[in-house]
This record gives structure tokens, C-alpha cells and sequence, in this order.
């Protein structure tokens, strides 16, 4: 499935929840469900910095895609990470260059990846472009 | 006290935040604005907007009669002896970068001694960390134990013939914990040291009175005390203002100047380089009034009563942990929540209506110390009621069932 | 354009002043405020007040994301490539204290030359007056002709490879020359010197573009500009900034801090010490907004016109002594009348309801150069008209017939 | 006369003006009646600082009493320092220390006299009176 298509299905699931509770418990057990990102990752290199949630990300190119693990402190926090994760890894430089994350909107959780949030998350989605530009670079 | 007659005066006070009433706890950070002081801000720009001093229209004189006037506000609210001794800053943190360089030019040489307590706001530490590096000047940090208390003794023990100043918050943004200031103002003196203190926390809080306390300096926002923000006070004793050069230069602080020769102006001009923010000082004369009208004696009693219940209430919660226990504390309620992330918390209680403040409340070596990364902080003011406590109490459990 | 439109949205502007209406004519010290500036300070205070930066709560991120959105309206008014090259402060004042002190720090030492005009501000002279001393530098002086222009083969003669730094009035407060700071940036820039703009009495008038001036650093005032006071802007090109060190500290500017050792957060964050005035910048917002409704341009043509039909009335009249006669002028009209002290003019204009400044202007070496204590300057804005013009030749009139 | 009965006979002289044009003609008047003061005292010592018309004042004691003499380069707070030294040249001491200047206020003056006026006429009135102190100090 492309980027979009995940957006999709993530926007059907939430679907189903009619309030903030079941939607905030949802991510909470998304969070508990996060892979756990290697133990040698969780270091200053990998920390997205200046917030208050700390976000570590790591990334692997594979036969032209690209694959991200991530972890956090807080549950929410790795509950929007899952998803991110779920969309973005595994899909070409190309296509996460590009992509807007436009479904993070319509399931009413665009605002966690504000600039000025003090989550990391913005940052995180930053620094997984990056990524996918540099792999691109080295590609071209 | 009738709080419902106080709430109204708050316009903020009646929106919602995610379809809920907004529950405001995040008071220590900025508390709201009544409609007195939004109203000074906003008529002073419809009525008399000037640029002060030096003008002989009337507008001008206006606008600098109601500054200088605001002034003596904050001199009488404060208990100075001389209007000349209150200085405008645009917050507690121009006030303390301008004590901490204008003192250290005039004051500080190599192999000196600077106090300062492991729970300062970071306005409260890095400026005399840059200062001692300046003039290889030495910092030395008062102890806090577990309750969140300063060790008086280690205090005793630090002070020597070489401190030149010791700078202590008047309340922690953290813990609450209420500093026994006029103690160490005595005992810093008895030394020869002087003393500063940022009052940021305090003066919402308590009735200051800078003659009987014989501090030598002391700062705070008007943001913090319902005032409009991009606005503060930097206090100092005349004679030692006196001896100190200016941190800015430019506009009315200067008497003369020539490209050979520049001469400044007297106090309290001398440390006011600029066009000042004289709608800003309307609305903390605004604020001020607003408090004098309660009473701080009155608005400490009702805060004070709000602490204890919540306090109370709060650690029947299984998994609560309060972060700071002194016995004198002011309306500040840091805590964690059994394993849960403060952001975690934070979220959740927001979707709730409850705005709290969560991390390390720019107070970061007072959180390594306890050993946590952050806190979960519900501060209060005046406007704030027991069926706030009670929501934030349930909140928290609501909270707690989701994490657990 | 429809002045009338204009000037309604001024509530201050249908006020009397000694029972006479209020012409205001002092707009170089201060502009008056529209009600979309005021209504945007009210407005932030009874909606959304909060403190900014990692709060987790609506309110702050409402604030913090408006207060952003404000950064980057004036990235956009003033063409900067970056939003984080835009630095909030309290005025043009702190703006050039701020790169006085850092650029110093960062690129000043000993025999390195500074270069400004005898034209400026004192904001403009005494912070670099005071880092030259600092830092065994030297200060010169580009002179200024008899009509008020700033002599630039001069200024092609102090450039040289140890000038560090120019730092010159885009418009001077008190002969309203407009200097050809395009070339005087591209100079400098060809000998490796970089440059500051003082661009106080500039923002209103002129349309900005840092990226086609190339302008290292720039400062101006918000309250200069229909904006509130106590809010301000420095902007700076990244790379530069980037090399140079804060200059307060406290607050979002950290980024880790304990007392063996503290890092500084990022741009503009690294310079942004305390909590900053959220209201003031969403004034400032607004004040932008007006500005760019009408057009710069717009401004500009219709204020020229005033200009000249100001400058051709009043030279009419006899004993009317123009100060400053730059062929390139802004909206600032300086003179002298016979042998009428400054203060004398003043106080009779201002019993006609008419409201200039009389004095130095904070530029005593102009005036000490020109040979004069002082000037009666009338300074207009977009609201002022060719009546109110007329008001004030009436005035001069009435004033001479008084003293002769 | 008193210092009371010197400015009871100012204000009369004042309520003649109906309007504001007359009063500062007479003010101006004032200014260039007022006595030249000694070349010698318009000096650095002498000047009141701080203040965008300069004034200058010198005092002497004679048999218990204080003598003023004032100068300024505006001829408007000329005219308003001739009606000061009138009321106050000549008294006591005592009398200086405690007048109030309450006609300054009936001639619609008294804002010239606020400590924020850019005419020096305050600083010069809390001049006067701390020579007045001084002699009474030196007396006493
Ligand atoms: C104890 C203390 N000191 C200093 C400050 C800094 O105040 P401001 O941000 O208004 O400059 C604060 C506010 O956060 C504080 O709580
Ligand atoms: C040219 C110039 N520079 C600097 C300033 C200082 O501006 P502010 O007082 O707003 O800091 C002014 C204002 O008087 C000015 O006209």
C-alpha cells in the first residue's frame, strides 16, 4: 500500500470513535504497541531535541525504501509515532518527500504535529524527510 | 470573598477549551488579565498615546504624567522609599541580565562569590553563570532536600567575606516553597553580602514591603500579577543603583553625549534606555489595583485555604507523588502521577478543559537533583475554586484509568 | 486614497487637546494606534492569553502558534529569507544594544573600526561609543553636510579592512534625510564590512526587503509603526547570528542547563530570553496588516506629497528656517523659527491643539553640529492631511506674531 | 507682602485674560521684564539639568531673608520664573520651605510646574527651596 492508501485505512479506524476518550485510548494502546526500537538508538544522536516529549528515530534504506523505528517517553506520543511509522516506513524517498500526512488532519491529530508542539513530533516527521531526501541524494 | 464577582472580571474565564469550560491552572507560568487592565491598556492608546518625557505637548504630558504616576503605584504597592529606586524592565528576566551585569561591572572582580539555590527559575542562574565566567568569579548553589526546603545550614555554611550577592527566588516555580528571605537577607549582611531576590512567584502571592525586608534587589513580571506581559520591575536600593552603570544605552537614560564624551542621566532614567512600554506599565498599575482592591492579606488567606484542600485531596489519590512539601508553600501543586509522562497527563487533562503545565518548568537542576525529568504543575490564583480542585481531582483519576 | 477612512479608524485622532482638535504631528516619536491594533491586544488578553512554548495545553498552543504566525508576518513585511532571522524585542533600542553587545563579542577586538554617522539616534551612537571602549575599538564618524546629507565620499574614505561594522538611519528622526543605504551596503560589503540599519523611522514609510538590500542586520520599533509599545524587532542573517552569543539569558533561550554546564537553544529562540510580550506582537501583527492594506507604496506617494506640500508652504513664511534639506527626505519636518526658542514654539502650538516636538531629538551631535540647541519638528503619518498642514502654518503664524 | 498675599495679587492680575492667547502674551511679557540676572551665575553650577529649556538660578541671604535671581533661554519659562521670584524673592526661609504655590494653580499654571515638564521649572522651585533649607540650616 502507497502512503496515501494507509492514510486511508488509519482515517477508517478512527472512524469508529465518536469521542476523544476512545480516541486517545486508541492511541494509547497504539503507543504500547510501538516496536521497540533498538536499545542502541535510544541515544543523543537519535533524540529529536528541544521538547518536552523526547522522540528518538532511526532509519534504514532497503532496496530503494526507506524504514524507520522510533520510540518515545510519552504513550502518546509513540501512539502518533505508530502511525507515522505505519504510513511512512517502507515507502520510497520519493513518495515521503512528498506526502502532506494529510489523514493525521482528518482524524483531528494534524495539531500534535504543529511546529510548537512540545511533543517532537514535528520534528520527528522533519527529520524522517530529511532522511529520505539524504538517501535520495546519495541514490541520484 | 466573593470569587464569582472576581471570576467575572476575567473575560477568559467563561470560554472552553476542547468543548469543556476552561479550567486555568497554569498560573505560575502567566495568569489571566481582568477587564480593568485589558481596559488601562486599551484606553490609554484610544486617550492619551505619546511618546513620554521631554515633550511639551499635551498628549506627552499626559502619557509621561500617567507613567511617572504608575510608577509611584508600584513604589507604594512594593513599599520602596523612593520612586527613583523602580525600575521598568520588560520582565523578571531583563530585571535579573541587568542586575547580574550592572552589578558584576561595578561589584564582582576574580575569586568572588555568587549564592544562588539549586530551585532557580533558569532567569535565576544562567545570568550569574555567564557572570562568574566573565570575571572568574565563583558560583556557589544552596542545597534542597527532599521535601523541597533550602538547608539553611548549608546556606550558613556558603556564606563568607567573599559573597557579594546571593540571589534566591521569593517562591519556587516548582515546589512552591516559600523562602525565608528576610533570614537570609540578615544573614547576608551581617556578611556583607547582599542580597536579590526574584520575586516572579511572589508577587501575586504575598504582600511585599521592601523597607522592612531591606532587600538590596528585587525583580518580578507584571504578567505573573493579572498584568499585561512585555512588562516588569527591577527594585534596587538608591545608593547601590547608583554605583552601578547602565546595562542599555540609548533615548532618556542619557544626559549628553558627544562622540567624545557621553554622560548619563540620574536614576531611575538611567537604567530605562528606550521608548518605554507606558501602555504596558498602565496595565500593571491597572493589575495592581485590582490586588489592592482584594487585599493581599485577603487573597493569601483564600489561596492559602485552596492549597491545603487541594493538598489534601490530591495525595488521597493512589499513585500521586507531590514534588515539593515544604510547610510554607504557596499555590503551586507539582506532582507525578504513579509511571505516567507528564506530557502524557498533560494531554489528557487538557482534552478535560484543565490547563496545567508539564516538564521542567525552565528549572531544570532542580528536577535532576530529584531525580525525575519533569512534573506535572497545577498552580493557582485568585480566580481559582474548590470545584476546580474537585474537576482537577477527577481529571486526574480519569487520567490514570487510561494509563493503567 | 481615502484619508478620511484613514483616519477614522484612529479613535485617538477625534480627540481635543486644550479644547482645540488634536493635530498630532510628533508621529516620528510615536505613531498613533488604529483599533485593529488595539482590538488585537484585547482581543489575545480576553481570548487566548497563555504562555508560550511547551505548554501542552489549548490556550498556550493557541498562543504559541499565533505569536508564531505574528514572526512570520513580519518575515513576509520585511522580505527576510528565514522566520527564525526575525528577533522579537522590546524596540529599536534593545534591538541595537542586543547587536552591539553579541556582534561584539562575537567579531570586536582591539584596533578594529566601527563606523556610523553624525545623524544617528543616540541608540545608534552610544552602545557602539560603549563597545569601543569595551573593547579598545574605534569609533568614526561620517559627517553630514549643511543640508543634512551624509557625505559618501567620506564615507568611501574611513572604509577600510579593519572597519568591522557600519551602522547608519535608514531615515533620520531629525532632518528626515533618507540615506542610500543600498550603496552603502554593497560598499561595505566589497571592503568585508558588514552592516547594521536603523531602521526606527524607516517601517512606516519605505517598504522593506532585507533580501534584495542584502542588509546584514536591521532594527525597528513596532510602536513607530501604528504598533503598541514595547515590542520590537532585530532581525539578523542566519550565518551571523548563528556566530554570535546571547545576549540575556533565562527562559526558552536554554536549552539544557545544570551548574557545571548550559547550552543555548536554537535561533531565534537563542536571543528571545524570558517570556516574551504575545500581546504586543499580535499588535504588531496587526499594525502590519493595516500597513500592507494600504500599501507601502501607496504611503509612501501620498506622504511625499504632503511632504512637499509642507515643505513649499512653510518656506513661504518668513524667519522659517528648514533643518535638513536632503533632496531624498521622509516625512519629517525640522525648523527653527527666528529667534524663537524651541520650547516656546512648542508650548504655543501646543495651546492650538498642535503636536510636535521640540529639542534635540536625541541626536545632540547633529544639533551640536548644525550649531543649534534644538528643533521644532513636526513629523507626519498616513492620517495627517494638507488641512492639518495648513493648521499648523496658521500656528508657526500665530506663534511668531507672539514673540515678535 | 507675603508669599500668600503676593500670589492673591497674581491671580487677580490673571483673572483679566479671558483666554489663553492674552495670558501667555502677558506670560511673555513677564519673560522679557524679568531682570537680567548676573552674567557670572549663568554658569554650569548654576544650571537646572535634565531639562529642554535651560533655567538658571543663583540665591543670596540678607537679614534673614532669601534673595533669588533666575534666568532661562524660553522666554515663556522666563515669564513664568519672573512670577516665582516675585512671590518668593525676599521671604523668609520658613515661609520658602512651606509655600505650596497654590496660585499657580488658579492661573492655570501649575502644569508647567509638574516634575515630567521638559521646562526645568520644577527642579528650579525644589532648588529654591533646598537653599532656603540650606540657609535656615546654616541659621539654625
Ligand atoms: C521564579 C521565576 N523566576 C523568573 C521567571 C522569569 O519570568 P519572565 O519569563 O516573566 O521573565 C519566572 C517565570 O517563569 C519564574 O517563575
Ligand atoms: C532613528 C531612531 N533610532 C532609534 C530610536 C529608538 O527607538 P525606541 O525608543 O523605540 O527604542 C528612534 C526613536 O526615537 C529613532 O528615531
Amino acid at each position: 500500500m502507497n502512503i496515501e492508501e494507509i492514510g486511508q485505512e488509519i482515517v477508517e479506524e478512527f472512524s469508529m470513535f465518536d469521542d476523544w476518550m476512545d480516541k486517545y485510548n486508541y492511541l494509547i494502546e497504539l503507543g504500547r504497541d510501538l516496536e521497540i526500537i533498538d536499545e542502541k538508538y535510544r541515544d543523543q544522536q537519535h533524540l529529536i531535541t528541544g521538547c518536552q516529549s523526547r522522540v528518538w528515530l532511526s532509519a534504514e534504506e532497503k532496496e530503494g525504501r526507506i524504514y524507520f523505528k522510533a520510540d518515545s517517553d510519552a504513550v502518546i506520543t509513540k501512539g502518533i509515532v505508530n502511525l507515522l511509522i505505519r504510513a511512512l516506513s517502507g515507502q520510497t524517498a520519493e513518495d515521503i518527500i512528498n506526502d502532506k500526512l494529510d489523514f493525521l488532519e482528518q482524524i483531528g491529530l494534524k495539531d500534535h504535529l504543529s511546529p510548537t508542539r512540545a511533543n517532537g513530533l514535528s520534528s520527528m516527521v522533519k527529520q524522517m524527510k530529511l532522511y529520505a531526501l539524504a538517501f535520495k541524494a546519495k541514490k541520484g | 470573598m466573593d470569587i464569582q464577582n472576581i471570576r467575572n472580571q476575567f473575560p477568559i474565564l467563561s470560554r472552553k477549551v476542547n468543548n469543556k469550560p476552561l479550567i486555568y491552572l497554569d498560573n505560575s507560568a502567566t495568569t489571566q488579565k481582568p477587564q480593568s487592565v485589558i481596559d488601562a491598556v486599551s484606553n490609554y492608546y484610544t486617550q492619551i498615546n505619546s511618546n513620554v518625557h521631554r515633550g511639551v505637548h499635551q498628549l506627552s504630558q499626559l502619557a509621561t504624567d500617567a507613567f511617572e504616576e504608575a510608577r509611584k503605584s508600584v513604589q507604594e504597592f512594593i513599599n520602596a522609599k523612593e520612586h527613583h529606586e523602580v525600575i521598568i524592565t520588560k520582565g523578571t528576566t531583563e530585571s535579573i541580565n541587568m542586575l547580574a551585569w550592572s552589578f558584576g561591572e561595578a561589584f564582582i572582580k576574580e575569586g568572588d562569590e555568587i549564592l544562588v539555590s539549586e530551585m532557580e527559575h533558569h532567569a535565576n542562574i544562567v545570568p550569574w553563570q555567564m557572570l562568574c565566567e566573565r570575571k572568574k568569579a565563583k558560583l556557589k548553589v544552596i542545597a534542597v532536600d527532599e521535601n523541597g526546603v533550602l538547608k539553611m545550614q548549608e546556606f550558613a555554611n556558603l556564606l563568607n567575606s567573599n559573597t557579594k550577592i546571593v540571589s534566591i527566588a521569593h517562591i519556587s516555580n516548582t515546589l512552591g516553597t516559600i523562602n525565608p528571605i528576610k533570614e537570609i537577607i540578615d544573614k547576608a549582611h551581617k556578611l556583607g553580602a547582599l542580597v536579590h531576590i526574584d520575586g516572579a512567584q511572589a508577587v501575586a502571592h504575598t504582600a511585599l514591603d521592601m523597607q522592612e525586608l531591606d532587600v538590596d534587589f528585587y525583580s518580578f513580571s507584571a504578567h505573573k500579577m493579572y498584568g499585561p506581559m512585555g512588562i516588569g520591575i527591577f527594585y534596587g536600593k538608591e545608593q547601590l543603583l547608583n554605583k552601578m552603570p547602565p546595562y542599555q544605552y540609548g533615548g532618556e537614560m542619557i544626559d549628553q553625549v558627544s562622540f567624545t564624551k557621553t554622560t548619563f542621566n540620574e536614576l531611575p532614567y538611567k537604567f530605562e534606555a528606550g521608548t518605554p512600554n507606558v501602555g504596558g506599565m498602565l496595565g500593571l498599575q491597572a493589575a495592581i489595583k485590582f490586588l489592592s482592591d482584594i487585599g493581599l492579606d485577603q487573597i493569601k488567606t483564600y489561596e492559602d485555604e485552596l492549597l491545603n484542600y487541594a493538598t489534601l485531596e490530591l495525595q488521597k489519590i493512589e499513585g500521586f507523588r507531590m514534588i515539593g512539601n515544604s510547610p510554607h508553600k504557596a499555590s503551586v501543586l507539582s506532582f507525578l502521577l504513579d509511571e505516567i509522562h507528564p506530557f502524557d497527563a498533560g494531554t489528557i487533562l487538557d482534552q478535560l478543559g484543565i490547563a496545567v503545565r508539564t516538564g521542567n518548568h525552565c528549572a531544570q537542576p532542580i528536577m535532576d537533583k530529584m531525580g525525575i525529568p519533569g512534573t506535572i504543575r497545577a498552580s493557582l490564583a485568585i480566580y481559582n475554586t474548590t470545584e476546580e480542585i474537585d474537576a482537577l481531582i477527577l481529571g486526574i483519576k480519569k487520567t490514570q484509568q487510561m494509563f493503567l
